[in-house]
């Protein structure tokens, strides 16, 4: 039994990290990235080519997905940077469909399709992590240090600065600050944590393929992010105890197995639609959807 | 101080300002006057970065402006506040001071590693001297259209600056408030601060500018002292329309 | 600093939850926690695993597959169980995604502590969920996971559905020397059952001499083939090899019609789906599958009773319950035991075709042969 | 890289052609919803996948008439639409829901329609069988078949109304109206509210027209809606968001892009071609093809 919470509780981790990452960048500095799952899938891919390809150890393979992920975040956003905040969303919802698709077409390194099999377990300082227990912890204090860098941030006057480029950008630059600066540096940040988010996952499932990183996984965090709360990392992490918990209970339940699948995909969105509806900020949100 | 040299400015078709030159002198309060849509506004922008104009150069001191952002513009000492209160809606009345204080909030590792203490009674006494009667952490969203005003402008003078621009600061508000700000900005003019404002209320501008600079459909048509400008008939052909 | 407070708190709930479950140090657990000693005279139910896509893409081929398993739980419990004890399926979607996968097989293996696990269907699913079974020393059966991949997944995982690499050889040598075709078109699905056919159809194609004249693919949600066919068509092949799911297939092979592409179509196992037969378009389509003599009917009709109709992935869904129940009134639910008897596994006859393990845990036997659509209906072809 | 012979450029032409005809069955929709209601409707392709089934259970299941099955969809399509939108989409806006919002929401339908269906028809794929199978007719050195010559031709309708209704029609004129500027259109007397709401009816009409081709074409699964409002979106992108006619003929640049593209590119690219158009829209000309620049990068002031 203990095996099978500490694998809920790794997912739990997983999807916290990307869920407040993606609060970083869309509660605190209004930047509403559509494509953070494919930054997710950034880091995966890093982590396990690098390990499996190229017998890299893992923490050098973690950082380096967390590396990727933010340098792409760098990019996405230096050549976005014009587009006003619903292009910007829809460009980068984009760009998650186009990193699926090289991820499909880029055969020889991402091995297309088939995916990538046999990510090792991480190996920290010589010691491997084989148990779901010792992962389960790993991916926690990885989250502990995620949440605790983030609340850093947002806490300090820098996150100040972030919501007030949320709020009014031109404001924010007549105050003399360089919006431009400050929204690349949260977004590379926000895609940073992903990356990491990515390669936990990556390292946990052990096996990745490009659907893996593809709308449904952008309905979750989305979810998880409108549930806890817009600009409340707290929210993020109730949020992602929710939604990965609730779906795992049905399991529980006494209902016919084909049923079970589709049920879950409908408690989801209508869990969405449901808070949207009843309580758009979400349980610890503090900031409107814009 | 400022120089603005043959601005002009085309908002798809429309010429928003044709050939503008006029400076502003340091220690002196310039006052742009005109009719709605004379391109005060616009000037503005161009002078803060907002706006980028067609042809010519604004020179800040002795420094070409015309290829620097406006954070940048801000930065060198041009602090300005807007027509339209701009403040961040989410954001408390101290986050608001502290912001515009100094750029230390823009580093990204120091503030991680690095929490400044914060002394409250500071900027519970800038509080008092606008005379904003709110607490600290109240949102901003919460205040009233002049206390709204009155922070903005607060704001804008807590900045280093070398240039204040007020956009309509007496705009909207009541007659108490108003005569707080305008007693601020007799106050501030006294310690010799260089201030480029705009405004509709003609007695407002004669009590407070040394220098008066009217536009009419984006052309400078008339500069020089209050009382010049003032009792020019053209001004009063753009303002009246006869 | 309320944050940390907050992380504290969760700490302390971590440190909590790991005590109540007995935390065990990582290496020592699977040991004891892994193999199922059978106690004497023992009358509680045995759990099986079962995993399969019951949602999204590849729903179709999951659903009836679980049926197949259901009816082969039914007919050994009616048999009086494993020595007396009741056989119980717990069925988890999969997908056919490796997430969902995952968190599948982590469920069956680490709640319902199943023995074994029945699945699964994609090879995506599979390779997901068995470094978890292989550490934990759960057995693994797929019944339709094909990938070359899944040889080399572990020790405890097997399969008795054939590698791809045995299909695509046999397809390959089939167009080659029975029917004489010397240049092929091919187009799959990308994906790893469909690139892994045809990637060994073309490789061994070009070995016994022939031409691969166009070599396409498309994506698994694609149903607008045309372009794709219409370049087939172009290059003038003998014959088009043409890898896809129920779906895409009937989609596809509509189009091919439409287009005029008057060649042989040859495809891979997952047309022996009936509701691909039915149609008038699909007349004269050939397809490999494993060989069976034509399915036992009275097994055909009992699936039917229960509302599923069969295909590719379904006999051996049955066949793996049935094979492991055998296995199991041996050895108990000792896995390290129903390991080395699965190792062992020569000639069993199942609904889908014979069993022979190689020391891979894949089945070497793999009889395939060609069946040909005729009337709406499949036949074996001369 | 192979490249295919020029004899076959008359085919992929009229490939790309069916398959832009095909997209702009929804992305019509998918559009006037935008027109009017300034959200992307991401649920569209899950609408047209209802209407798809409504067909199927009034003709196969049921064994009605085709036609009067078809006419029975299309009734209960736009009558299921009219339902989301009140219980859904409206509500959602009378509190000021911003457009993400709405984006949202209508992603979270579009699964949830998606999910209902597969509980009461399964997942597997749903034939009508209405039309016989044969090879298409021979026309300039290409084949197209009497459905696919049906699908263009409901498209060169849509287009020509859309155009021209847009235009002329009083209620083109409402639309219009309420697309430029809800609020003052308010003012003047106009109720948006009522605009929006039978704009969104008839684009859920629409929808399950496209629903009825689109699955006489190419069958019907669950599954098929998501991947239609995805390419409606890129090609109202790419014609110009708020644009009807531009929807349209963006369809069809996708379409034909994806097809002919084919000629050099390998064709698993084939999806990556229109998502490649869509990234670079956004970028270059977020605006579209016969779309405004107005509100699309980021304003100063």
């Amino acid at each position: 039994m203990s095996a099978y919470f500490s694998q809920i509780l790794i997912l739990i981790c997983i999807y916290a990290i990307v869920a407040g990452s993606l609060n970083l960048a869309f509660g605190y500095t209004g930047l509403v990235n559509l494509g953070h799952i494919a930054f997710f899938g950034l880091g995966a891919y890093t982590s396990a080519i690098l390990t499996v390809e190229y017998q890299v150890p893992f923490m050098a393979a973690f950082f380096a997905a967390g590396a990727v992920a933010g340098v792409f975040g760098w990019v996405i956003t230096a050549i976005t940077s014009r587009l006003k905040g619903d292009y910007f969303a829809l460009a980068a919802l984009a760009f998650n469909f186009l990193a699926v698709a090289v991820f499909l077409n880029w055969i020889s390194f991402t091995h297309g399709p088939l995916g990538i099999a046999g990510v090792p377990r991480p190996q920290i300082f010589g010691l491997k992590i084989l148990s779901p227990e010792g992962y389960a912890a790993f991916a926690f204090l990885v989250m502990a240090a995620v949440f605790l860098f983030m609340r850093r941030l947002t806490a300090s006057r820098y996150g100040r600065v972030l919501e007030a480029v949320r709020d009014d950008a031109l404001g924010a630059e007549a105050l003399g600050k360089n919006v431009f600066r400050l929204k690349c540096q949260c977004l590379v940040a926000s895609t940073f944590c992903a990356g990491l988010a990515g390669s936990l996952f990556a390292h946990f499932i052990q096996f990745i393929d490009p659907y893996s990183f593809y709308l449904p996984d952008l309905i979750v965090a989305l979810t998880i992010l409108i549930v806890g709360g817009l600009a409340s990392l707290k929210g993020s992490l109730a949020g992602a105890l929710i939604i990965i918990i609730i779906p795992e209970l049905l399991r529980f339940l006494p209902i016919p197995d084909h049923v079970v699948g589709p049920l879950r995909q409908a408690v989801y969105s209508a869990i969405l639609i449901g808070i949207l509806l009843v309580r758009p900020r979400g349980i610890f949100g503090k900031v409107d959807l814009e | 101080m400022l120089q603005i040299e043959n601005i002009t400015k085309n908002f798809g078709g429309v010429e928003a300002i044709k050939g503008s030159d006029f400076s502003v002198v340091e220690g002196r309060t310039t006052a742009l006057i005109g009719p709605n849509g004379a391109g005060k506004t616009t000037l503005f922008d161009i002078i803060s970065g907002f706006v980028r104009p067609d042809t010519g150069r604004v020179i800040f001191a002795g420094e070409e402006l015309n290829k620097l952002q406006p954070f940048q513009r801000a930065n060198l000492g041009i602090s300005r506040t807007f027509q339209q209160v701009r403040l961040f809606r989410y954001l408390t009345i101290m986050d608001h001071l502290i912001m515009s204080e100094d750029s230390f909030d823009t580093k990204f590792w120091r503030n991680i590693f690095k929490r400044p203490r914060v002394e409250r009674s500071k900027y519970e006494a800038v509080l008092e001297q606008f005379g904003i009667e709110r607490t600290l952490d109240t949102v901003v969203s919460d205040l009233s259209y002049g206390q709204r005003k009155l922070l903005q402008i607060a704001m804008a003078l807590r900045r280093p600056h070398k240039l204040l621009m007020l956009d309509e600061p007496v705009a909207g508000v009541n007659s108490v408030v108003q005569a707080k700000i305008e007693n601020l900005l007799l106050d501030l003019k006294s310690k010799g601060e260089t201030i480029l404002l705009i405004d509709h209320d003609m007695n407002f501008v004669r009590r407070l500018a040394d220098h008066v600079i009217a536009l009419d459909a984006g052309v400078v048509i008339v500069d020089g002292t209050p009382e010049q400008v003032l009792n020019d008939s053209r001004v009063l052909e753009a303002y009246l329309g006869v | 600093m309320r944050k940390l407070k907050f992380l504290g708190a969760m700490a302390a709930g971590l440190a909590l939850f790991g005590a109540g479950c007995s935390f065990t140090p990582p290496g020592e657990k699977s040991v004891t926690e892994g193999s199922y000693v059978p106690k004497t005279a023992d009358t509680s139910p045995i759990k099986i695993g079962w995993v399969g896509p019951l949602t999204g893409d590849a729903a179709s081929v999951g659903k009836d597959a679980l049926t197949a398993a259901q009816l082969a739980v039914e007919e050994v419990n009616a048999a009086g169980g494993i020595n007396g004890r009741m056989l119980e399926l717990v069925a988890e979607d999969g997908k056919c995604n490796p997430k969902d996968a995952a968190t599948a097989g982590n469920k069956l293996i680490n709640v319902d502590k199943v023995p074994a696990i029945v699945g699964t269907a994609c090879s995506g699913e599979m390779m997901a969920i068995a470094p978890t079974a292989e550490q934990n020393k759960t057995i693994m059966v797929g019944y339709c996971a094909s990938a070359p991949t899944v040889s080399a997944a572990g020790d405890y995982i097997f399969r008795t559905y054939p590698s791809d690499v045995l299909q695509s050889k046999f397809v390959a040598e089939y167009v080659y020397n029975t029917l004489g075709k010397k240049k092929v078109a091919t187009l799959a699905v990308l994906g790893d059952w469909g690139t892994g056919l045809k990637n060994g159809f073309e490789q061994r194609f070009k070995e016994l001499g022939g031409e691969v004249v166009s070599s396409q693919d498309y994506v698994q949600e694609s149903r607008d083939l045309r372009t794709q066919l219409t370049k087939a068509k172009d290059s003038q092949p003998e014959i088009l090899f043409f890898v896809g799911y129920t779906e895409a297939s009937i989609a596809g092979l509509k189009q091919a019609k439409e287009l005029g592409l008057n060649v042989s179509i040859i495809g891979g196992d997952a047309w022996d789906d009936t509701k691909i037969h039915a149609n008038s378009f699909a007349e004269g389509i050939m397809y490999s599958v494993g060989a069976a003599p034509q399915y036992d009917l009275a097994w055909v009709e009992k699936l039917k009773q229960k509302g599923a109709t069969t295909n590719v992935c379904v006999p051996r869904s049955y066949d793996n319950v049935k094979l492991l129940a055998e296995i199991m009134k041996r050895t108990g639910t000792d896995t390290a035991k129903i390991k080395d008897e699965l190792y062992k596994v020569q000639g069993y006859q199942g609904i889908g075709g014979i069993v022979n393990m190689d020391s891979n845990g894949d089945n070497t036997s793999a009889q395939f042969q060609i069946k040909v659509v005729k009337n709406g209906k499949a036949e074996a072809a001369k | 890289m192979e490249i295919a012979s020029a004899a076959i450029l008359p085919q992929l032409i009229v490939n790309g052609l069916i398959a832009g005809a095909m997209y702009s069955l929804t992305a019509a929709g998918f559009s006037l919803v935008y027109a009017t209601n300034r959200f992307l409707n991401l649920a569209h392709g899950g609408i047209m996948m209802v209407g798809a089934y409504l067909v199927y259970t009034f003709f196969n299941l049921a064994g009605l008439n085709f036609y009067a099955a078809s006419f029975l969809a299309v009734i209960c399509t736009s009558l299921f639409g009219g339902f989301l939108f009140v219980s859904v989409y409206r509500p959602l806006r009378q509190k000021k829901a911003a457009n993400m919002v709405m984006l949202i929401a209508a992603a979270g339908l579009a699964i949830l329609l998606e999910a209902l269906v597969t509980l009461i028809f399964g997942t597997d794929v749903k034939q009508l069988n209405f039309i016989s199978v044969q090879e298409g007719w021979h026309i300039a050195g290409a084949i197209i078949t009497p459905l696919q010559l049906v699908v263009m031709a409901v498209s060169a309708v849509l287009l020509v109304s859309f155009a021209v209704f847009m235009k002329y029609s009083s209620w083109g004129k409402l639309i219009r109206a309420v697309a430029d500027n809800a609020d003052l259109a308010r003012t003047t007397g106009i109720n948006p509210y009522a605009v929006q709401l039978w704009s969104f009816v008839i684009a859920c009409a629409i929808a399950s027209v496209a629903g009825i081709l689109i699955g006489l074409e190419r069958n019907i699964e669950p599954r098929m809606g998501l991947g239609f409002a995805l390419v409606s979106f890129a090609s109202t992108v790419v014609g110009g968001m708020g644009s009807l006619p531009g929807a349209i003929l963006g369809s069809y640049l996708i379409g034909l892009a994806e097809n002919v593209g084919q000629w050099i590119l390998p064709s698993g690219y084939k999806e990556a071609i229109w998502l490649v158009m869509l990234f670079l829209f956004l970028l270059i000309r977020p605006s579209g093809i016969f779309g405004t620049e107005q509100g699309v990068r980021q304003t100063k002031l």
